[in-house]
């Protein structure tokens, strides 16, 4: 009995002292000159050993709210793959087809919005060339016209909603040389659009934390 | 210990007796009981609802304004927490010093600390703009990679009022568990029966298990002592740590924790008093734990006022514009009534105690005690309000808007201590059975050699 | 300790001092006892459990554990996303005091709770032999295990050392 | 509560999710998507979005990027020029145009507030008709356009009487249209406005020769002398007087300032020295000026049979005299006597309040003749430039008899309010009822009432059809400069709902009548062709090229800023006035009224705008609706405390205010802002619970020789109203208690031996020792500078600040609750400073107090879940989205400058198109404060890196310093030591607040004000 408990006691004090060795490193260790170059100290003890690569909580994050609110609207997780108002395809325009990213999506290095192309650029193909295949083409493709005749805008579904308190800036993700499929997966093969990543805090520190980028917390959460 | 026989005349003699007269208390609760359960239950309803409102409607429904961040929620949880003071100090500080008087009031002591501070620590929740989000304020391993700021006082606070809560819980359970264990021993009801089958975990009285009890109970004793002179340190810090004038003073960890003390002493009074009414436990609870109560209280009243008389002290002595003007506001300002509310309730009232007399007067002691924790209260009220009313910059001077969601929900806590404290006492022995026990002269058949034994082991060791 | 086929013989008294007087006897002669007390009292440790308990030793080892824990909770957390705030240093040494303190006692504390059921053996719901609701009232117990031949010699020496009663129960 | 943004009870989890409650900012609005898009906002997913893109690109538009349009301000007069910033098609801020050489880029708090006209929730959003009028109002019903086309069309061709069309002051283009109007059509014009200054320009007329306002420089003035003109505030050109004034006080040699009026204006609380006299005996003070001035030689600028005249009404005005008839010691008057005499260059300014009485001639030649006599004319008064009201209350009083008499079948109002701004007494309601009445007693209404306004105003109420027009950011003009400079409007929104242009209902009026007012067909081409007309005759091109670049830079600005020379010419009718004491009261201690437009309301036209009333009043710092100014010794005597509902009442009404009793009025007069007390204009202005307007007060006069009306001066009575009158101020407390805080330099003579004031500190920099190692800044340190010497106290910054911010407007009762959002605040301070006699004298100091970022802040260590910290930029960074509440930061702000939101706080809808949508909108239950607009600096960053450079010193502006009038506010770098922001931290005037007794050390640096030791 009695071995037992020195056996423990042994062993507590160890792991105790172990840890303390650990914190004294830390505490002894130079300061970071600026939150950069914290990320190579980074992780120290695999604190997010638990966290999966695209942030999503582990089970054993505790993070309740998050778990309630994150969980709660399904416009927020990843997953989430909406209906359209047009059946756009991906597949058709961007593998088959060979078009840019940026040849609709031209804002991206312009601005901090992706934007949807204006009807008008959709036009250019569908106004008087391309009609559609398919039964279901030749239909969205009357939308569109229609839409367009009328001077009214498609209301799209947006699939990567983002809180009103984070900023993200596509320019100078685009410009760092992040390319779309880091973060939306590989939009050329979807049919429907879908949110790959969780797009979560976790998730975007991670990266920022890999590449250098700052984390300071103005970054993203205080203007776009 | 001449004490502890003169009051033998009127005390229980056996531990039958003791047990029995305790035991007692636990019987089927009558109308009265109901009545105050039900009235607990009534605040706790109003309480609850105003939090509600306050929540759905937003946090402008309590008083606060720009600038007083911190109003009655914070004056409220330190109160309390002042309140839960007491029951530590007298259970363990009182216990490692052998004072005489504590055996027969420290459970119950406990019971206030525990539930007071369960009452304590929902006021720094209540008092968050976003409480969903309290959860932020614990270091836990989470996907944003962000923890808590371990400078903040705040975050102190939550360390510090969890460590007590978990810690004087702890003590409070190991205590009441051998007279849970007489208790399921007595039971006669299978509901009684089941409850202290469970709660008393088992517990058997015999030599190993007290040998160890009695050794782990010392060392709780040992690790509360410090708790609690460190929890209302950290409370204090909360104002200490900033820069506020009438805040900012160094002398806030001494000064809080006898206020704290001295509130506390005045709760157990002002608990204790019905109590012993109610339950006839005059054989227990005599004049002679309400004379020491007494100078207890009456101590930490002169060591209050002491603080007080400090703080205007250091204020003028520190040639400080913004110290000088706060402390010449707290009693000719805007709101001088809190101010001398306040040291009449804490400074002058208890110096009534130096009359022996009224040291054992049981309705002075209950009014007076009732006085003491308005005065407590104002005390912290004081403390927080106005300073914040009056800052740095003029411009920013303010006032209170004082709401009746602040006033629900601080009734409320009354109702939520209260309702407790009334379940407690119908279904857990309040006073302790054991330590009482332990005082009495153990049933020998030898006579000269047992009364040797006791009269040098009031406590263990 | 004892055989499945062995008897307790349950001796209850009204004095501390008869029943101490039976346990000498008992643990004399090498029986294996225990003692029931309605109160932890000195003389009855003297007799039956003179050596120190190792509850300390747990307390003090978890509270040193908990001091370096809290410590290193706070110095580690504030490291791992070092922001700024006022002029102060990332690891802010006075300031983790409070977390480094608050968890020596949480830790210590947690620890002796474990200790006090790890020695105590609780919680129990095994029916402990022998074991009387008298004993927690105002009764003295010793209880001796013994097989079904000693019976009879246990029961006299507890009667002779005053017991009230003497009950012999099938097993432990 | 009606009539306040109030808290929406609606769950702020779903709030915070964005999207339900909220218009998204996201969506990429087209402003003819605009009410698709808010009909798409009610899914049943409160997380779910949707992306409504441009049906066709618009070249200049990037998603997220904004758009700038030039154009000018049309608030009031001066014809400021403006920048609007858009967003994804909508109009999201105002700023100044640094082109414009008006206000060089600044822009005061009325005229930001614009915005808040063109999102007015309460916009006329089409054409209505008057069904039938209920006690509580008229009811209006939608017609169309045609409609009511056709009914003016049919009135105007069947008129056999007056067809007239009564006008505010009109801005370039639809003046010209107008003119044609009348010409063509056989229209009669009137221009009731009634801010403008239109006895001032008869004096003009009297003194200089011509009718109008002349053009002051005030910066090249060593003396200014003004007698009630609120330059700094509302009178003329505010935002270029403040700016010239400013610089002049920056500068080694300061203008010197002596303003006299019975009431302690903004401009006033500015002056070196406020004299009070009483009301009505300013003329005095300026003839007995006059009197020192032939004694001391000063008559340059007369000849000699002005200078004999002169001599001859002068005679006798002694000291002592002056001294018993104005209340004005007569040390101060010799003083000010000699401050006059001694300056080559000053200025001599009378207008306002104070010139608003039933004779307020003698007094503005008096200021003009001492101008001439001081040679001021040509170096500090420019007569060639001159702003022509065209206002005209006999008139308007005209025109009122003809209604009442049946003479008049049309009525046209565009873009004037007579039924709330012009006396009751003249009985403008019956006279209209009364339009087209063919004789007496028939009863029978054949004449036609047509309001063109944007918003249902009094006016509008009474008026049988209402035609919605463009605010001025939807619409096309131009105006023309005295300076002779052509500033253009241009629309930077589409009309949100349908309205016109009044051009184009000009051109449409007249050409349903088969005439043409101009070739043009539209008003935006009619502003075209007008503009490069104009412009060829200043040197511009009529190339499209030249008209795209002049809508760029917004107008035409040639004008050197240099004062032309003119000769007066003193009309002899001058001499023949009489310059007695103008009004008196009838027995001592009698009340007489002073109304005033003050910064917040103008004349009435911002009362509708949540962030003007809710903006506090630089003096009294008073929010939401109107008070009554009252002294402390009148306020004794009728039993009346602070904050009580008073009901003031002449013989011709009475209106019921709370009172503010202040020391800082003449115990002989009761002053009220005007502008407040609406029935009509919408929810806002009617719910500030004041009763009645100031206009109600006066008397059915109008003023002696002068063209205006009587409004100062007015007998008046106080009564103690019932319970509380509803006075919620910010500031409650007014000393400084001696913390030098806000501090001042003073100086003697000519601004050479400079002498610290009451601060003391000035130009002091102790380093203490620090406890721990400072932090350092790898790339940049933010910090601002505030020279409080150049700081009027206007308030434009805090519009600024709202506006960019998002910052709620919260009510009266809010506010009064203590809960104001504002970010920045403007302290101010009643102090003494003493006398070169040894006296005392009032020292008012504003204080633009916003978050000093303190390098050792005590809001950081306090925050529990590091909501605030320190970023390497040197900035306090708030993260809204980590905060929980726990005030504690707020607590420990030594400055106060922290903001929770006690409630959910949201615009109502078109209010809500005016965030910003670079900066997050808070939710309950969070911290906020100023972030040096953090998205500016972002936005600045962001443009440099794409350059690949590093951000320069002027590339970031925060709002507050953007919009500064007299750029008391600078921001910039203080890691550059070539900085300006540097360079001013450093300056021997500069101090930190607090920062002595704290050791806060705040990147925000203060430097001392300027008083000139009267």
């Amino acid at each position: 009995m009695v071995t037992k408990i020195r056996l423990a006691i042994v062993g507590v004090s160890a792991l105790a002292l172990a840890l303390a060795a650990v914190a004294v490193q830390q505490a002894t260790a130079p300061a970071p000159a600026n939150a950069q170059d914290s990320a190579a100290q980074y992780p120290l003890l695999g604190v997010r050993a638990g966290v999966y690569n695209d942030g999503q909580a582990a089970l054993w994050d505790l993070n309740i709210t998050d778990h309630f609110r994150y969980f709660g609207p399904p416009a927020r997780l990843r997953g989430y793959s909406p209906e359209q108002p047009i059946h756009f395809s991906h597949v058709i325009h961007v593998q088959q087809n060979k078009m840019e990213c940026q040849y609709c999506h031209w804002s991206v290095s312009k601005a901090s919005y992706a934007a949807i192309p204006e009807e008008e650029t959709c036009m250019g193909c569908h106004g008087a060339l391309v009609q559609g295949k398919s039964e279901r083409g030749k239909k969205d493709i009357q939308y569109l016209k229609d839409m367009y005749a009328k001077n009214q805008p498609i209301p799209w579904q947006k699939v990567h909603v983002m809180p009103d308190y984070l900023k993200f800036n596509h320019k100078r993700h685009v410009k760092a040389g992040v390319t779309c499929q880091e973060c939306h997966g590989q939009i050329p093969e979807m049919e429907q659009v879908e949110r790959v990543s969780s797009m979560k805090m976790g998730w975007c520190i991670s990266c920022h934390r890999q590449r250098g980028a700052s984390i300071d917390c103005l970054v993203c959460h205080g203007h776009r | 210990m001449e004490h502890t026989n003169d009051s033998k005349k009127e005390a229980p003699v056996t531990y039958a007796e003791v047990n029995d007269t305790i035991l007692k208390m636990l019987e089927p609760p009558g109308r009265g009981w109901f009545l105050l359960l039900f009235t607990c239950l009534f605040f706790l309803a109003i309480g609850a609802s105003s939090w509600f409102y306050q929540i759905w409607s937003g946090f402008g429904e309590s008083g606060k304004s720009h600038p007083i961040g911190w109003g009655t929620y914070i004056t409220n949880f330190v109160f309390w927490v002042g309140i839960a003071h007491s029951g530590t100090l007298i259970s363990a500080v009182l216990y490692l010093f052998r004072a005489a008087f504590r055996q027969p009031i420290y459970r119950l002591a406990e019971a206030m600390t525990v539930f007071a501070v369960m009452t304590a620590g929902l006021f720094p929740i209540i008092h968050l703009g976003r409480p969903w989000y309290a959860l932020w304020l614990m270091p836990y391993p989470n996907q944003r990679a962000l923890w808590p700021n371990f400078r903040s006082p705040l975050l102190w606070d939550v360390f510090a009022v969890s460590t007590y809560f978990t810690i004087s819980a702890t003590f409070f359970f190991v205590g009441l568990i051998p007279d849970i264990a007489a208790a399921r021993d007595r039971a006669t009801t299978k509901f009684r029966k089941a409850l202290y089958g469970v709660t008393s975990l088992g517990w058997r009285n015999s030599h190993a298990q007290w040998k160890h009890y009695t050794a782990a109970y010392l060392i709780f004793a040992a690790f509360a002592t410090p708790l609690v002179v460190s929890v209302h340190s950290v409370v204090s810090w909360d104002f200490a740590m900033s820069i506020v004038p009438g805040w900012h003073a160094t002398i806030f960890p001494p000064y809080f924790v006898a206020g704290a003390i001295f509130s506390g002493v005045a709760m157990v009074v002002t608990l204790i008093i019905p109590l012993r009414k109610a339950f006839s436990l005059e054989r227990l609870i005599t004049p002679f734990h309400f004379d020491a109560m007494s100078k207890l209280i009456l101590m930490t009243s002169g060591v209050v006022t002491y603080s007080y008389i400090t703080e205007f002290y250091i204020a003028w002595f520190s040639n400080n514009d913004f110290e000088r003007f706060q402390f010449w506001f707290r009693p000719f300002g805007e709101f001088w009534m809190a101010f001398w509310g306040m040291t009449f309730c804490n400074c002058i009232f208890p110096q009534l105690l130096w009359i022996k007399k009224l040291r054992t007067n049981i309705p002075f002691l209950f009014v007076l005690s009732i006085f003491i924790n308005i005065g407590m209260w104002l005390e912290r009220f004081n403390i927080i309000f106005q300073s914040l009313t009056r800052e740095f910059i003029p411009a920013a001077w303010g006032g209170y808007n004082f709401s009746w969601i602040e006033v629900g929900i601080t009734v409320g806590a009354f109702g939520w201590f209260g309702m407790w404290m009334t379940l407690f006492i119908k279904f857990f022995p309040s006073v302790a059975i054991v330590e009482i026990k332990e005082i009495l002269p153990p049933p020998v058949r030898n006579e000269g050699h047992g009364h040797h034994q006791i009269a040098g082991n009031a406590g263990h060791h | 300790m004892v055989e499945s086929t062995s008897r307790a013989v349950v001796g209850v008294f009204t004095f501390m001092d008869d029943a101490l007087n039976a346990v000498k006897d008992v643990k004399a002669a090498n029986f294996d006892w225990r003692m029931y007390s309605p109160v932890p009292r000195h003389e009855i440790e003297e007799v039956t459990y003179p050596q120190k308990s190792p509850v300390r030793l747990v307390s003090f080892t978890c509270a040193l554990t908990g001091c370096i824990c809290g410590w290193a909770l706070a110095i580690l957390c504030s490291l791992d996303w070092p922001l700024r705030t006022s002029a102060k240093n990332i690891a802010s040494i006075p300031a983790f005091f409070v977390p480094g303190y608050e968890w020596t006692i949480l830790f210590g504390g947690l620890g002796t709770l474990g200790a006090i059921f790890a020695f105590c053996k609780i919680p129990s719901v095994v029916r402990t032999a022998g074991y009387d609701p008298r004993f927690s009232h105002d009764k003295f117990g010793v209880v001796v295990a013994c097989s079904g031949t000693q019976v009879e010699d246990v029961k006299r020496r507890l009667k002779a050392a005053g017991a009230d009663e003497v009950d012999v129960q099938e097993s432990l | 509560m009606e009539g306040e943004i109030v808290q929406l009870n609606a769950s702020r989890k779903a709030a915070e999710t964005a999207g339900l409650v909220r218009i998204s900012r996201r969506r990429f609005l087209q402003g003819a998507g605009a009410t698709a898009a808010l009909g798409a906002t009610a899914c049943a997913n409160p997380a779910e979005q949707k992306i409504l893109p441009n049906v066709k690109g618009i070249p200049e538009m990037i998603p997220g990027v904004s758009v700038w349009y030039s154009s000018t301000c049309t608030e009031c007069s001066a014809g400021c020029g403006i920048r609007v910033r858009t967003r994804e098609g909508r109009a999201v801020k105002i700023e100044g145009n640094p082109n414009s050489p008006v206000n060089k880029g600044s822009l005061c708090a009325l005229g930001q507030s614009a915005l808040q006209s063109l999102y007015d929730p309460d916009r006329i959003r089409q054409p209505l008709k008057k069904v039938r009028a209920t006690p509580t109002g008229p009811v209006f019903e939608p017609v169309t356009w045609d409609e009511v086309y056709g009914k003016l069309n049919d009135a105007i061709s069947k008129s056999t009487n007056k067809k007239v069309i009564l006008t505010g002051e009109l801005q370039g283009g639809y003046q010209d249209l107008c003119s044609s109007l009348t010409g063509q059509l056989g229209f009669q014009q009137v221009v009731w406005d009634p801010t403008q200054p239109v006895a001032v320009a008869k004096a003009s007329e009297l003194v200089y020769g011509t009718y109008g306002v002349p053009t002051f420089s005030l910066d090249k003035a060593q003396v200014v002398v003004n007698f009630g003109a609120d330059f700094l505030e509302t009178w003329g050109s505010p935002c270029g007087y403040a700016r010239q004034w400013a610089d002049s006080r920056r500068s080694a040699k300061p203008l010197r300032f002596v303003h006299i009026e019975p009431r302690l204006s903004l401009t006033g609380a500015n002056a070196d020295l406020w004299l009070k006299p009483n009301l009505g005996s300013e003329v005095r003070v300026a003839l007995f000026l006059i009197g020192q001035m032939i004694e001391r030689g000063r008559t340059k600028g007369l000849s000699d049979d002005a200078k004999s005249k002169l001599t001859q009404i002068t005679k006798g005005v002694t000291a002592t005299e002056v001294e018993a008839q104005t209340g004005i010691p007569k040390e101060k008057l010799l003083l000010v006597a000699q401050y006059l005499s001694d300056a080559k260059a000053s200025l001599v300014l009378a207008g306002g309040a104070a010139t608003a009485t039933a004779d307020p001639m003698p007094l503005l030649v008096l200021a003009n003749i001492l101008n001439v006599m001081l040679g001021n004319v040509g170096k500090t008064v420019d007569i060639a430039a001159m702003d022509k009201p065209a206002s005209s209350p006999s008139k308007v009083a005209d025109l009122i008899n003809d209604m009442q008499n049946g003479k008049v079948d049309v009525l046209i109002t565009a873009g004037t309010n007579p039924q709330f701004s012009f006396p009751d007494a003249f009985g403008f309601e019956y006279a209209l009822n009364r339009v087209g009445l063919k004789g007496e007693g028939t009863g029978k209404q054949a004449g036609l009432v047509v309001a063109l306004a944007s918003q249902l105003d009094e006016t509008a109420q009474l008026a049988d059809y209402v035609l919605p027009i463009n605010t001025s950011l939807e619409d096309w003009g131009y105006v023309i400069q005295p300076s002779g400079d052509i500033s253009l409007m241009q629309p930077s929104m589409r009309e949100i709902f349908d309205t016109k242009s009044l051009g184009d209902v000009l051109l449409t009026i007249a050409s349903n009548a088969g005439k043409q007012l101009d070739a043009s067909p539209t008003f935006d081409a009619y502003v075209k062709s007008r503009f490069l007309a104009l412009a060829s005759a200043k040197g511009g091109d009529a190339s499209d090229t030249f008209w795209r670049s002049s809508l760029e830079k917004g107008g035409l600005f040639a004008s050197t800023g240099a004062v032309a020379s003119g000769t007066p010419a003193i009309s002899p009718a001058v001499f023949s006035m009489s310059y007695g004491v103008s009004v008196k009261p009838a027995h001592d201690g009698d009340l007489m009224l002073y109304p005033y437009p003050s910064v917040k309301a103008f004349d009435g036209r911002a009362a509708n705008r949540p962030w003007m009333q809710e903006l506090a009043d630089p003096i009294t710092q008073a929010v939401w609706g109107a008070w009554a100014e009252i002294h402390p010794d009148t306020a004794k005597a009728n039993g009346i405390a602070q904050g009580d509902e008073v009901i003031v009442r002449t013989d011709n009404g009475e209106v019921h205010v709370p009172a503010y009793i202040t020391e800082h009025v003449h115990k002989g007069i009761v002053a009220i802002p005007v502008g407040q007390g609406h029935s009509a204009y919408g929810r806002y202005a009617t719910s500030t619970g004041q009763g009645g307007t100031v206009c109600s007060l006066f008397p059915k006069a109008l003023a002696k020789d002068a063209d205006s009306l009587v409004a100062s001066g007015s007998p008046v009575t106080v009564l103690r109203g019932s319970g509380s009158g509803g006075l919620v101020t910010v500031q409650d407390f007014s000393s400084q208690e001696g913390r030098e805080l806000a501090r001042t330099t003073l100086i003697t003579g000519a601004g050479a031996a400079h002498e610290h004031g009451e601060g003391g500190h000035g130009g002091e920099h102790h380093e203490p020792k620090q406890m721990y190692e400072q932090r350092e800044h790898p790339v940049y340190q933010w910090g601002m500078a505030v020279d409080l010497a150049a700081c009027t106290g206007c308030s434009a910054c805090v519009v600024a600040c709202q506006a960019e911010n998002n910052i709620p407007v919260v009510g009266k009762k809010i506010v009064s609750q203590g809960r104001e959002m504002a970010w920045l605040r403007i302290e101010r301070y009643f102090d003494s400073i003493p006398t070169e006699d040894g006296g005392e004298e009032l020292k008012v100091s504003f204080m633009p107090m916003m978050c000093q970022h303190c390098q050792n802040a005590p809001c950081e260590p306090v925050c529990p879940v590091y909501a605030t910290y320190h970023n390497e930029e040197g900035m306090n960074a708030m993260v809204y989205n980590r905060c929980v509440g726990t005030r504690y930061c707020s607590n420990n702000c030594s400055y106060k400058v922290r903001r929770f939101n006690w409630f959910q706080y949201e615009w109502p809808e078109l209010l809500s198109w005016q965030v910003n949508p670079d900066v997050t909108q808070r939710t309950v239950g969070i911290m906020e404060k100023c972030t040096f607009c953090v998205q500016r600096i972002a936005e600045a960053k962001d443009i440099a890196k794409d350059l690949g450079r590093l951000v320069e010193d002027g590339d970031i502006t925060p709002a507050c310093v953007q919009t500064c009038p007299t750029q008391a506010l600078t921001f910039g770098d203080l890691k550059d030591p070539k900085s300006r922001v540097s360079k001013l931290a450093k300056h021997e005037r500069a101090y930190k607040v607090l920062d002595h007794h704290l050791n806060t050390q705040p990147s925000v640096s203060y430097l001392n004000d300027i008083r000139y030791k009267a």
